[in-house]
């Protein structure tokens, strides 16, 4: 009864293109693809290339199954299951298609064997991930969604310039280990990094993610980065640049949480802090640090995609997530909050949640590696990340003082969705051996000893101690209604400001200037609306060409 | 100009020894210059020379747009067709060689009748022409 | 036997039914028939290119005369897929016409109007199949005419200055070519193109040949729009019918490509171009019209206009991959003439729906139509992204050719060129979706509409589903590239063979 | 972790629970308390031991507060730098939905 080894893009993508024929009920079945779909690649796949389709001159690979893939391809299963389930109640089926094509896409680029396929899936997912933003439709949110797009485009120019470049060099395709070498595997580490929301490369993620819809933050929070984590652990496993890079990611966010207003993004910095863990993990390089990588990513989607879900519950109860207006939300809201404390708890890694068994992996192989000071590093984000998105989020929304909002309880389908994520953070937590059997590569790490419960539970409780310390010194910085400048500040302010004054300086340069600039821009192509031009114009310049053309075959005869 | 007594009568008689030079251009052309194309110049120039002497109304009258697009039409089609009837006589487009027993003679049919066509084509297009034109009338 | 008889049948089918039309003077009919005719010449032209697929030629011989005397035709590959292209666009404008012309065009001249339309499309035939340089010249002239015509029927008053000025420089480039073509003649005393590309390179008279190379370049540049005499493209395009932009945006300007293709590598040698500078001429006008046509895009604020400057662009990247004299450029090319045809036709009707919708497609009055007419503007999207070189799409394939063809003869600025053409490309087509699906719909303002308005409410299905076959046919030859790849190489390998011409 | 478990059911129990100050107080002082025997057990068990950090006595229990310590005086100091008003960006665009906004 199962396909064997059908691509599991290609039920969500014939889904999508069903739903806007069908009538609005029919989103309820699409709930049938993700399990279905991940049912059938339990049972139906087996190792190895199957279905290379034949574009152009290569030979594309569309389903490569290893257990690096099978591991993605189940995650991005449960994660879009969870996804659907949470936007059930959602009427608006653009968001819906939207979701299964970018989810598909997902799926398309972790099981695609070569980098034509990676590139194809690569921009797919930016342009069908893009409407998830813009389903808010909001003037601020079309505009995060471009400027997501853009970065997204062009994170997939690089790769295929990268792509091409490397295929000119070394006539491979392969979707396998690149290293960073050439000027190509630079220009592909760049564009992965870009999706892997690298320093300075990251400001779409916290800029577009907390303009999603409710609905639609969920679905990007579980795919694109992972993509981009997955195509890092196939690409540059073992990069020492990665570690520097992943530790830079994991601290540099946590400062910006701590002050920030919207919880969306907090969730958006933390994603990135998330991140770091992973980045981190491949560039290490060792079984265990992939298998930590790996395992991390893999309990991220679901707990950071239960965070996006409590937050998104808010945001659809309330209208906005910003810290300094909420409060007190846990009388009218108790399951959502529940489910936001675990969700809390789970990324916080205490023991007994997910975050526990993946991120001491991590940390595990970091001292092995002996990179001290970053491990010190990693130990001072984790105890961040505890303080901004463990305590943060639910203490801002759900406690603090009362802010006076009554909201209903979140829609039935969206307390499922939290549910399933809750259980499976603390199914993971508590029994990790069956997460452990999927990983990849050769795994005994055992998470469960004294030692680490306990110096993690030190971490954790006197994390929350100096919290509640600096809350009643009254340390504690107070959300404020504002906008903390990041690397957007160069795109959305300096480079307008430049222009601007540039403007203004070449108005300044006096009047020969000014002339000459007016000549200049009068010879430049016109930007008029209408073209207007002399047929005369048109036969001098035919003339001209003939005139060259002639001359230049009289002179090489000459020669 | 229709009351200019010399111009009515001269070209009244001019009129149809034009015609028939452009009748002697069209059938002679397979043997010596002429043809299709400037018979058909020709036949229509008598056409204008009356148009200009008598006014555009009167020759309307003979020569009606409707009839002309017709004659037009026809010429390209005689021209296609011929060419046609030899595909189906199982030879090459425009083989003339087939229309009839001999080659020779074929090759005379063929040449005479796709010449009428073009001229035919070529004398109600000039007219057509001329007509669009002169029946303009100023815009505002 | 039977695929020698289909290149003339292919000639002949529209030169019989024109007249007939214009005769039978009934729209109703001159549109079935135009429909039968053009649906027929596409099987036939698919027939054909497929006896010729593998290389080998067809000869025809018009009246039995053999050539270098009488007059040739002579398909090889390049001429079978250049044919398909215009019997393929012409059947899909065909069916899209009906509703289309009955809205723009006055009724009583919409026979004539079919008439003319299948003229131009029987020139243009013509032009492709023909083995003979002046015969090329008179099809050239007679697609000419009737798209001068065809043009002149926009409604827009500006749409009769726009003929004109294309009717004159149209002229003046047939004119050049003519010249070109005369002194050819007189330097080897032949005009069949695969005799001439014997004698050429024997001809005593160098410059007379030299003289003559430039004239039928400059003169087909002319009509293929190229860079610097690209100036009549613009207005004739945003002016004319709906129908007609359509019809000659996808195919007029790829059929003077084809004549520059074939006067470059065939009647000329690969040999002879080397030596004349106009490759670097020619890469260099490419790379400029690719950011020139861009930049003027983006500019825009009609959205035939702005598809016409593309076109401008577009046209760019195909004289680019000719000046690479490569196997892989001029495949790339020739792949690029074949999938820009399906794009920009799809653009156009899209363009002619909103015509058809809204009566105008300036930016200003079809703001947030997207969200009215979805399927349109879905389709639309996909011919767009196509415009882009979004992968799955059948503008990622030629422009991939074309990025793989330049690196591979390391012409790195053009490789930024390329890629910069793209990113402008992002930029304008960015602007349309925003126009027609982020702004607020304003009133419609409809102006003029000769037939009342319930003429508003829906768009034809006929139309809708044209414009989705192109679109739907742009990932299809996205994805399954065989057609076009293939016969693109077997026509370059064709030319590039040393005994190309002799054949 | 039995901690948090029992933060969960306490919430659930009743609305209102948070809102006397005893019974804050009275979680606080869980909590202290079990910030003691943690540190308590510090010294009773044998921890592994993989860098030369870990032998300070206490060492997470420290870091994990001095980190937050640090944490939060760095993002004061950053907020004088970087915070700017919430109409930064873009100083005349109110939040305008599209006409037929939401579901369709």
């Amino acid at each position: 009864m199962w396909i064997a080894n059908l691509p599991p893009f290609i039920p969500f993508f014939i889904g999508a293109l069903l739903l806007p024929f069908l009538p609005n009920k029919a989103r309820y079945f699409t709930l049938l693809i993700p399990i279905l779909g991940g049912l059938n690649l339990f049972f139906g796949a087996q190792d190895g290339n199957w279905h290379v389709i034949k574009l152009l001159e290569f030979d594309v690979q569309i389903m490569r199954v290893d257990k690096l893939s099978l591991m993605f391809g189940y995650l991005f299963h449960i994660a879009a299951f969870i996804a659907i389930t949470y936007s059930l109640h959602v009427k608006d089926k653009l968001q819906q298609t939207a979701g299964l094509l970018y989810a598909g896409s997902a799926l398309g680029a972790v099981f695609c064997g070569d980098l034509i396929g990676l590139f194809i899936f690569w921009e797919l997912l930016a342009l069908t991930s893009v409407w998830l933003i813009w389903a808010r439709r909001t003037e601020k949110a079309n505009k995060a969604g471009v400027r997501y797009l853009i970065f997204q485009v062009l994170s997939g120019v690089l790769l295929l310039a990268g792509t091409l470049v490397h295929y000119q060099t070394t006539g491979s395709l392969a979707f396998d280990f690149i290293g960073l070498e050439s000027v190509a595997s630079w220009l592909i580490f760049i564009a992965l990094g870009t999706k892997c929301a690298f320093p300075f490369l990251h400001s779409w993620l916290t800029d577009g993610y907390p303009e999603a819809t409710p609905t639609g933050a969920v679905f990007l929070s579980a795919f694109t980065t992972k993509v981009a984590v997955f195509a890092l652990a196939r690409t540059f496993p073992g990069t020492e640049l990665l570690v520097y890079i992943g530790a830079a990611m994991t601290c540099f966010p946590i400062f910006y949480a701590v002050i920030e207003n919207d919880l969306r993004k907090v969730l958006a910095y933390s994603l990135i802090n998330q991140l770091g863990f992973m980045v981190c993990g491949i560039g290490i390089g060792t079984a265990l640090a992939l298998n930590g990588a790996v395992a991390h990513a893999f309990n991220d989607v679901i707990f950071k995609g239960l965070l996006f879900m409590t937050m998104g519950a808010v945001l659809h109860r309330v209208g906005h997530v910003m810290g300094s207006d909420l409060g007190g939300l846990h009388k009218t809201m108790p399951k959502t909050t529940i489910f936001c404390i675990v969700g809390a708890a789970s990324i916080s890694a205490f023991p007994l949640f997910s975050g526990f068994v993946s991120k001491s992996m991590v940390m595990a192989a970091m001292i092995e590696a002996g990179h001290e000071y970053l491990w010190l590093m990693l130990l001072f984000a984790s105890a961040g990340v505890f303080h901004h998105a463990g305590i943060k989020i639910p203490f801002f929304a759900f406690f603090a003082h009362d802010s006076g909002l009554r909201p209903k309880e979140a829609p039935t389908n969206m307390l499922f969705a939290m549910f399933f994520a809750s259980a499976l953070c603390i199914f993971i937590g508590t029994y990790p051996d069956l997460m452990y059997s999927l990983l990849p590569w050769e795994n005994t790490y055992q998470p469960y000893d004294i030692t680490h419960t306990l110096t993690q539970l030190q971490l954790l409780f006197f994390s929350a101690l100096a919290f509640v310390w600096l809350n009643k010194m009254g340390l504690y910085p107070p959300e404020l209604r504002s906008v903390n400048i990041d690397m957007e500040y160069l795109y959305r302010k300096m480079l307008p400001e430049i222009g601007r004054s540039t403007r203004k300086a070449t108005s300044a340069f006096g009047t020969s200037g000014r002339l000459m600039f007016t000549k200049m821009v009068s010879y430049a192509p016109r930007m008029s609306k209408t073209s207007s031009y002399s047929t005369a114009q048109t036969a001098k310049r035919m003339a001209a060409i003939l005139a060259i053309m002639l001359l230049l075959g009289y002179v090489t005869k000459m020669i | 100009m229709a009351d200019n007594l010399i111009l009515r009568v001269m070209s009244k008689a001019l009129i149809p020894v034009i015609i028939l030079f452009a009748l002697y251009v069209q059938f002679h052309g397979d043997y010596s210059p002429g043809g299709g194309f400037q018979a058909g110049v020709i036949f229509s120039s008598a056409i204008l020379l009356y148009v200009m002497v008598f006014g555009l109304d009167a020759a309307a009258k003979v020569l009606p747009d409707k009839a002309l697009i017709f004659t037009a039409s026809f010429g390209v089609l005689l021209y296609a067709g011929t060419g046609v009837v030899s595909l189906f006589l199982g030879g090459q487009y425009l083989n003339y060689s087939l229309l009839a027993n001999t080659a020779m003679a074929g090759q005379h049919i063929g040449i005479i009748v796709i010449e009428l066509g073009v001229g035919l084509t070529v004398a109600s297009v000039m007219l057509l022409i001329f007509f669009t034109f002169a029946r303009r009338t100023r815009v505002e | 036997m039977i695929e020698q008889q289909l290149s003339i049948l292919l000639v002949v089918l529209p030169l019989l039914a024109a007249p007939i039309i214009a005769v039978i003077n009934r729209s109703s009919i001159a549109w079935a028939m135009t429909l039968s005719v053009t649906v027929c010449c596409l099987i036939m032209s698919v027939w054909m290119l497929s006896g010729v697929v593998d290389g080998s030629v067809i000869h025809y011989e018009l009246g039995g005369w053999a050539p270098p005397w009488g007059i040739e035709y002579r398909i090889d590959t390049l001429n079978g897929l250049v044919a398909l292209i215009v019997c393929g666009i012409a059947a899909a404008t065909a069916l899209y016409a009906k509703r289309s012309v009955e809205q723009e065009i006055p009724k009583h001249q919409i026979p004539m109007f079919y008439c003319a339309f299948l003229l131009c499309f029987l020139g243009l035939l013509g032009i492709c199949l023909t083995g003979d340089i002046f015969n090329l010249f008179v099809f050239l002239e007679v697609s000419s005419l009737s798209s001068y015509a065809l043009i002149a029927m926009g409604r827009n008053r500006k749409a009769l200055t726009a003929s004109f000025h294309y009717l004159v420089l149209g002229t003046l480039g047939a004119t050049f070519f003519l010249i070109g073509v005369g002194l050819a003649y007189g330097a080897t005393g032949t005009l069949n193109m695969a005799d001439l590309s014997v004698r050429l390179p024997q001809a005593v008279d160098t410059h007379l040949v030299n003289t003559a190379f430039a004239l039928i370049v400059v003169g087909v540049a002319l009509k293929a729009a190229i860079y610097p005499l690209h100036l009549w493209l613009p207005n004739a395009y945003s002016f004319a019918p709906s129908v007609v932009s359509i019809f000659l945006s996808a195919t007029a300007t790829k059929v003077a490509i084809y004549v520059l293709i074939r006067c470059l590598f065939h009647v000329y040698s690969v040999e002879y171009v080397t030596n004349t500078l106009l490759p670097q001429l020619l890469i260099v006008m490419g790379g400029v019209a690719v950011l020139y046509g861009s930049m003027r895009a983006i500019g825009q604020t009609g959205m035939r206009k702005m598809l016409a400057y593309s076109s401008v662009a577009q046209i760019g990247y195909m004289i680019m991959g000719i000046g690479f004299l490569t196997e892989a450029g001029l495949t790339a090319s020739l792949i690029h003439l074949f999938n820009h045809a399906l794009m920009k036709a799809a653009l156009f009707m899209a363009a002619g729906l909103f015509i058809y919708r809204a009566n105008t497609a300036t930016f200003e009055n079809i703001k947030g139509l997207g969200r009215e007419m979805p399927w349109t503007f879905a389709a639309m999207v996909i011919a767009a992204l196509s415009l882009i070189g979004v992968p799955g799409t059948v503008g990622f394939v030629s422009k991939w050719q074309l990025l793989q063809a330049a690196l591979e003869e390391n012409h790195w600025p053009m490789v930024v060129i390329i890629l910069v053409g793209s990113l402008l490309a992002i930029i304008y087509v960015w602007k349309l979706i925003e126009v027609l699906y982020f702004q607020p719909r304003e009133k419609m303002r409809v102006t003029g509409v000769a037939s009342g308005s319930e003429n508003i409410g829906r768009s034809p299905i006929s139309m809708a589903v044209t414009l989705w076959i192109l679109a739907l046919s742009c990932i299809y030859f996205g994805i399954n590239t065989e057609l076009s790849m293939d016969t693109a190489k077997s026509a370059v390998e064709i030319l590039f063979a040393a005994d190309g011409g002799q054949r | 972790m039995s901690q948090t478990q029992q933060q969960d059911e306490t919430k659930d129990e009743a609305l209102g629970f948070f809102d006397k100050p005893n019974n804050v107080k009275w979680i606080l002082w869980v909590f202290y308390a079990l910030c003691i025997v943690l540190v308590a057990l510090d010294f009773v068990v044998h921890r592994h031991i993989y860098l030369d950090y870990e032998k300070i006595p206490t060492f997470y229990a420290l870091y994990g507060f001095l980190a937050c310590v640090l944490l939060v005086v760095a993002a004061k100091w950053l907020r004088l730098l970087i915070m700017r008003d919430e109409q930064y960006y873009d100083k005349n665009e109110e939040e305008k939905p599209f006409e037929n906004e939401g579901s369709n």
